[in-house]
C-alpha cells in the first residue's frame, strides 16, 4: 500500500529524518483560499499528492513566487487528473536550495533475504535510467553494518563525509521500515543542501498491508481504501479479492494470482481481451465470497462476458458450482457466464452446472475461446 | 528419491484443531503422508482423527518422533508457530499461510537457515512428492510420480500445470510450491540445488510469473554446463506495468520484472520457455528430450516410478 | 521518559492493542463545558492524566452516570494536585465491564539481555503486593518466542484460550517496545470483558529518551518538558544535567550519578540534608555548562549552601577551576560555596581557586563537613 | 596477571580523529598502553600523533594486528562502530558512551555473546589495569597496582574509591566500569567470574547504587563457599523512590531496588558492605583479611606490585 508522499514524510519525520516543512492541504474548496495566510516565505512548491508515479513529468509539482500564483497552482492542480485520479490533496513546501540531488531507498528484496538498500549519487530520476546504482544487501533489519554499506558505497560516492551521513540515514530508514512493516521508502531526490544537510526532498512509503493486524495506520489506510473504491469494488474488497481493472471486455473471475494471469494470457492469446485481473482466492470460496465479484462485472458496461476459472486444491469444487448454481438463479444480469472448474472434487462438478443450464469446460483452453467468441459476438 | 519429501518424513500439523487441520489430517493421510501428531496448545490429550494432540512441538516431537510440520494457524500466530517448529527441531517446515507480513518471513527464513531446516512458504499450497507424500492442500489427482521435478511461485498454476503433465504422461519428482511472496523459505535456487542433486528428477518445470527475481535463479542455473534441462512458463504477459496481481512479489516495477525480459532472460540461458499455459507441454518435452541418458548422468540407477 | 496515560494508550492502539475509545481533555477551562456533547454513553471513567504513580488511590480516577456530574468531576480533579502536579489532561473512557484483571508488562530487564514479559494472573493492584508473578525473560525483541512465554504461563493461567490472547497481546507489546523506544509497557490492569476480549484499561509506557535522535515523539516530549520547566531548571536541562530536586538546604554540584549519590549520601551521614542530584556530568563542564546549576540553586530559597563536587577523569580539573573562577566572579548571588575538585590536572587547582579566595578541599568528607557546618549557621 | 587488559592488548582507537580520541592516544599511550591503530572512515592515510588511521576496522586490523578496539564516536554511532569492532575480531570492545539507546546496547550485548568478545560499556569510563595499561579516560594517578579487583556501576566514584584504596596502599588488579544502564556489555556477575579464574585478584571490590539487579549477581557469588572475599559500597541510601538518579538503572521502582535491601541483601551473602564512602576503606580492610593465605589458594604465586 502505497503512502502519499505527505503521509510518507510524516512517517520519515517521525524516524528523526529531514524533511522539509510543509503544509497540507486537503481537497476542499474553502481551504485553498486559506493557503496564502499560513505561508511566511517564497517560493514554494505546490506538489500533488496522487499515488500514482511520475508526478513530476506530468507536471504534479509546481514552483511558484506569491500567493496569488500559488493559490491558482493549488486550484490548477487539484483539477488536474494524474493516471486515473485526482490530486487527493496538495503539499506546500519551501523550494529547496539543492546543491545536488542523491538516490536513497529501502526496500524489501528476495536477494537479499530482507532488506536492500539502493543508493545513486546522481538522484532526481528514474533510477533505471542511470547507471547501475549501489546495493547492499542486509537481510532482517538488525542485521545493518554500517561498515558494510560504508564498503558499498566506497566506490561510488567519493565525498566521504556525505557517505557517513549516507550510512546514518540508511540506518535510519532500515530500522523505520521494519519497525513500521514497511516495505519500500525511497527518497528520491535525497537533497544536499548548502551547508550539507540531507533533506528528504520526495518520499515513496510503501507499507505491508498484512501487517495492518498490529499497525493500526496500516489498518486505517485499507479501510481508507474500501471507503474511497465505489460500492461495488468495496464488497470485493471486503470480501479480499484482489482486482485491477484492464481495458478488455472479458471480465475473469478467478482463483490463484499466478493461475488468473495464465488465463489474462491465454485471453489474449486467443484473440480477446480480459477486462480485468480479478483473484477470489483469498477470500471465502462461496456464495458470499464469490458474489461480490459478479456483481462488479456484471455492473462494468465494459465487461460483455464473465469466464469464471477456478482450480482448486483447499477448495472444494462441488461447493463453488453450487455457489456459481445459487448466484446464477438470483443474478440479473443476462450477460453469459463461462465455466472451466478443476480440482478437488470436480467429478462432481458437471452436474451441478448441468442443473441450471451451463456446461462446465474440461480444458481452459475450450472455456478461453468459448469467452473469447462470445466477447467478440457482443461486440 | 524426491526432494525434502518422502514417505519417511513423520509429520505434525500445528493448528490441527482448526478447519484446515482437520481436512488436512484425512485428505495427506489418504495419499500415504505419515501425519504423527498435531499440535494445539491448550488441547493437548485431545485426538483428532485418531492422531493425537500436543501443547507444543517439543511434547510431540518426544512423544512421536515428528520430523516435519505444517502450519496451519491465522497468519498473526504463523510466526511463533513455525519458529517453534523450527527451533525446536524439525528438518522441514511448511507454513502455507498468504497474508504473511514480510517481516516475519524474514525473521523466519533466517531462523531456518540458522538451524539448518529446510522451510517452504509463506504463500504456498505446499510441497507433493506423488506418489509418496504429501505436505499441502494440492488436488491429489493433479499428479503422477515421475522424472520432472516443479517448482512454482502459484498454487493454482501448479495444479494446472501438473494435471496437463500427468495426462501428457509425464510424472514429477517433487513439486515445490515455493510461494508468491517476495522472501520465501525456500528459494528457486535452493530448490534447483535440491533438484540438481535428487537422482529422480531429470528434468525441471519452472512455473514463474512477472515481478521479483526468482527467474534470475533459474536462468543462473539453468545456464551451468551441468545443469539439468529446464522449461518453464512465465505468466503475466498481459499485466499492467505498476499494479500488483495478487501475490506480492507479482509486480512490474522495474524493466527486468517483465514478461519479456523474463523470457529473453531464460531462453538465452538454454530454458525451453513457454510463454503461455498452452505451451507449457511441448516446452516440457523439448526439455526432456535434451537429458541426457541415464547411465551418463547418475552414478546409481535412478529409481523410476 | 513516562508518558501520559492517553498518550502510552494511542501508542498502543497505533500498535494493534485494544485500548477503551477515550476523549481527551486539555487543561482548558472552556474544554470541560464542551465535554458533555462528546460522551454518548454513560457511566465513564474521568481520569487524571498526571505522571505520577498510584493515581487510583488518590482518587484520581471517578466513575459518573451523569453530564453533569462528569463536569463537576472533570472542574475537581483539573483543581487537585497530585504529588507535585495538576492533570495535564483528562481522559474521558466508557466505564469497563471488567470480568476479570490480569498484569501484562513487557520492560527492559539487565537480567534477560534485554526485555523481559511480567505477567500476573490477578492485576489492578500494586504487582509487588501479590505472589511472585511469571518472568519470560526475552532478550532482544526478536528473540520473543510465543511457546516460550506459552510455557511460562502454564503454571499461572489455566484458563487456554485467555493464555493465547496473552502471548500473542504480548508479542505485540514487545515489539511495539522494540519499535518505538520504549523500556517499559505496563498494562494493569489488562481487563477481560465479558466476551474474552482483553483491552488495556491502562497503560503505563517510559520511553528511551536517548532514542531522540531517531524519534522524533521522544524528541519532541523532551522539548515539552523543558518547555513546562521553569526558566532557571530548563537551562541545566539544556546542558543535559540531570537534576531531582530533594528536601533539604545543601545544594550540590557535581558529576557523575554515583559519585552525586555519594555525596548526597554522605551530606546525610554528617547530619546536612541535600538540596538536589544535580549531576551536571553529561553537559559541557566548562563555565557554560555550570553557569546554570548555579543560576537554579542561587535562585532556590531552599539552598542554604552550594557544594561543588566534581572528580574528573575525561575532564580536565583545571578547566572546571577556571570555570569556577569565571562563574564566582560573574555571580550576584552571596550564598556560600564549597569546593572539591580532584581528578585529572588537580594539581593545578588549589592556585586557580585561590585566585579568587576559594579553597579546594583534597577530601570529599572535609567538604562536606564545610557545608554542613555552613547550612547549619544559614538556618 | 589482570582480567581483560593487560600490556599485551594492541588497541585501535574508533573515532581518533575525534576529540576525544586524540585526547586518549596521547593519555593511554603514556600509561603504557599499546595505541596501534585508529579507524576514521574516509580519513584513512592520516596519522594521529604517530597512530595510523584506517578506513575500518578490517583494514586496521589485517596491517596492525589490532585486538582490542576503545570507541569514541557519538552516541548515534556507536552501534555501528562496535559491531563493526566485535564482529570483525576485536576480543575486547569498549564503548563509554553515555545517551546510548538501550535498543542498541542489547544488540551489542547480543553480538558480544555471538561471537565471544568482551564487551565493556556503555556509559563507562572503561577499564584500567593499573601499572600495565588503561583503555578509557579515568584519571591515572588515582590507581596503583595490587590484589584488588573492581567492579563499578558509575564512573567517578570508582576513581574517588580507588584513590581511597590507592592512598591506604591497597593496589588493584583490574578496575572495570560495568556502567550505568540496565543492559551492560559485561555484567558484575561475569566481571566477577573473570576475576575470580585471575590468580593476581585476591579481593573484590563492587561499587554499586540503587536500582538494577546487578547486586542480586554479586550476593550469588559472595555466597558461594570458594568466592574471593568481596567488599561493597552502595550508594544512593538518601535517593528518593520513583526518580532516575542519573544513571538510567538507578532507579527505586520495587522494595528490592532499594538501598537497605541491597545492603542486606549483600551483608546477609557475607560482602563487608559500606553503606556509605567513608566506610570504603574499612570494608575492604575486613574483605581483605579475610582472603585465604596465597599458597592455598593458587597454584602459581600471583605478581604484585
Amino acid at each position: 500500500m502505497m503512502m502519499l508522499e505527505y503521509q510518507g514524510k510524516q512517517l520519515l519525520r517521525s524516524a528523526g529524518v529531514n524533511v522539509p516543512d510543509g503544509i497540507v492541504v486537503p481537497r476542499n474548496g474553502r481551504a485553498v483560499e486559506k493557503i496564502a495566510d499560513r505561508v511566511e516565505h517564497y517560493p514554494v512548491a505546490v506538489k500533488a499528492q496522487v499515488a500514482s508515479g511520475s508526478r513530476g513529468k506530468r507536471g504534479g509539482v509546481l514552483r511558484t513566487e506569491t500567493p496569488q500564483a500559488m493559490v491558482a497552482c493549488a486550484r490548477q492542480l487539484f483539477d488536474t487528473v494524474f493516471g486515473e485520479e485526482r490530486p487527493r490533496a496538495l503539499l506546500i513546501e519551501p523550494w529547496l536550495a539543492i546543491e545536488r540531488e542523491l538516490y536513497l531507498s529501502v526496500t524489501v528484496d528476495g536477494r537479499a533475504d530482507g532488506y536492500a538498500v539502493i543508493y545513486a549519487p546522481k538522484g532526481g530520476i528514474d533510477i533505471e535510467d542511470g547507471p547501475p546504482p549501489v546495493r547492499y544487501g542486509v537481510g532482517a533489519a538488525q542485521r545493518f553494518r554500517a561498515h558494510e554499506l560504508r564498503h558499498a558505497l566506497a566506490g561510488a560516492e567519493s565525498d566521504y563525509q556525505l557517505r557517513e551521513k549516507v550510512v546514518a540515514l540508511a540506518q535510519r530508514l532500515v530500522r523505520a521500515a521494519a519497525a513500521h512493516d514497511c516495505t519500500t521508502i525511497e527518497i528520491n531526490p535525497l537533497a544536499v543542501l548548502a551547508g550539507g544537510e540531507l533533506v528528504a526532498a520526495d518520499a515513496k512509503v510503501v507499507r505491508d498491508e498484512w501487517a495492518a493486524f498490529r499497525n493500526e495506520q496500516i489498518r486505517a489506510a485499507r479501510e481508507e481504501a474500501k471507503r474511497r473504491a465505489g460500492k461495488l469494488l468495496r464488497g470485493c474488497l471486503d470480501m479480499q479479492h484482489m482486482y485491477v481493472r484492464l481495458d478488455g471486455d472479458i471480465g475473469l473471475i478467478s482463483g490463484g494470482a499466478g493461475m488468473t494471469m495464465a488465463a489474462m494470457d491465454m485471453i489474449a492469446e486467443f484473440g480477446g481481451r480480459p477486462a480485468c485481473f480479478l483473484d477470489c482466492s483469498p477470500g471465502p470460496t462461496s456464495t458470499r465470497g464469490y458474489r461480490p465479484a459478479f456483481a462488479l462485472l456484471d455492473a462494468d458496461p465494459q465487461v460483455k462476458v464473465i469466464l469464471v476459472s477456478v482450480f482448486g486444491g483447499g477448495t472444494q469444487m462441488q461447493r463453488v458450482a453450487n455457489s456459481m448454481k445459487e448466484i446464477m438463479r438470483e443474478r440479473k444480469s443476462a450477460k453469459p457466464v463461462v465455466f472451466r472448474l478443476d480440482g478437488t472434487n470436480v467429478d462432481q462438478v458437471p452436474a451441478i452446472l448441468g442443473g441450471f443450464g451451463a456446461r462446465n469446460h474440461d480444458r481452459l483452453e475450450d472455456a478461453v475461446a468459448e469467452a473469447v467468441r462470445l466477447a467478440k459476438g457482443a461486440r | 528419491m524426491s526432494i525434502l519429501l518422502d514417505r519417511g518424513n513423520r509429520v505434525l500439523i500445528q493448528g490441527i484443531t482448526g478447519h484446515m487441520g482437520t481436512f488436512f489430517v484425512e485428505d495427506a493421510r489418504r495419499y500415504g503422508t505419515q501425519v504423527v501428531a498435531g499440535v494445539s496448545p491448550g488441547r493437548e490429550g485431545a485426538e483428532v482423527g485418531g492422531v493425537p494432540v500436543f501443547g507444543s512441538v517439543r511434547a510431540a516431537r518426544e512423544t512421536t518422533g515428528a520430523d516435519t510440520a505444517i502450519v496451519f494457524v491465522p497468519p498473526a500466530a504463523v510466526l511463533g508457530a513455525a519458529l517453534e517448529a523450527i527451533e525446536g527441531g524439525c528438518r522441514l517446515v511448511v507454513a502455507t499461510a498468504d497474508e504473511l507480513p514480510v517481516q516475519d518471513a524474514i525473521e523466519l527464513r533466517a531462523a531456518a537457515r540458522a538451524h539448518s531446516a529446510a522451510f517452504v512458504g509463506p504463500n504456498t499450497p505446499g510441497i507433493i512428492s506423488p506418489g509418496k507424500a504429501k505436505l499441502g492442500f494440492m488436488p491429489s489427482f493433479c499428479y503422477g510420480r515421475g522424472p520432472v521435478g516443479v517448482i512454482s511461485r502459484s498454487g493454482s498454476l501448479s495444479y494446472e500445470c501438473c494435471k496437463r503433465l500427468t495426462l501428457a504422461g509425464i510424472g514429477q519428482s517433487t513439486v515445490i510450491g515455493i510461494g508468491g511472496d517476495p522472501v520465501k523459505g525456500t528459494t528457486a535456487a535452493e530448490a534447483l540445488a535440491l533438484f540438481h542433486d535428487d537422482p529422480e528428477t531429470e528434468a525441471l518445470l519452472y512455473l514463474g510469473e512477472i515481478g521479483g527475481s526468482d527467474e534470475d535463479e533459474v536462468a543462473w542455473y539453468a545456464a551451468r554446463a551441468e545443469a539439468k534441462p529446464v522449461a518453464a512458463l512465465i505468466v503475466g504477459r498481459t499485466a499492467p506495468p505498476g499494479k500488483k496481481m495478487g501475490h506480492a512479489a507479482a509486480l512490474i516495477g522495474s524493466r527486468a520484472d517483465g514478461h519479456a525480459a523474463k523470457v529473453t532472460l531464460l531462453s538465452d540461458a538454454g530454458v525451453a520457455v513457454a510463454a503461455t499455459l498452452t505451451e507449457v507441454i511441448p516446452a516440457m518435452r523439448a526439455a526432456l528430450a535434451r537429458r541426457p541418458a541415464p547411465a551418463a548422468a547418475y552414478a546409481t540407477a535412478p529409481q523410476r516410478s
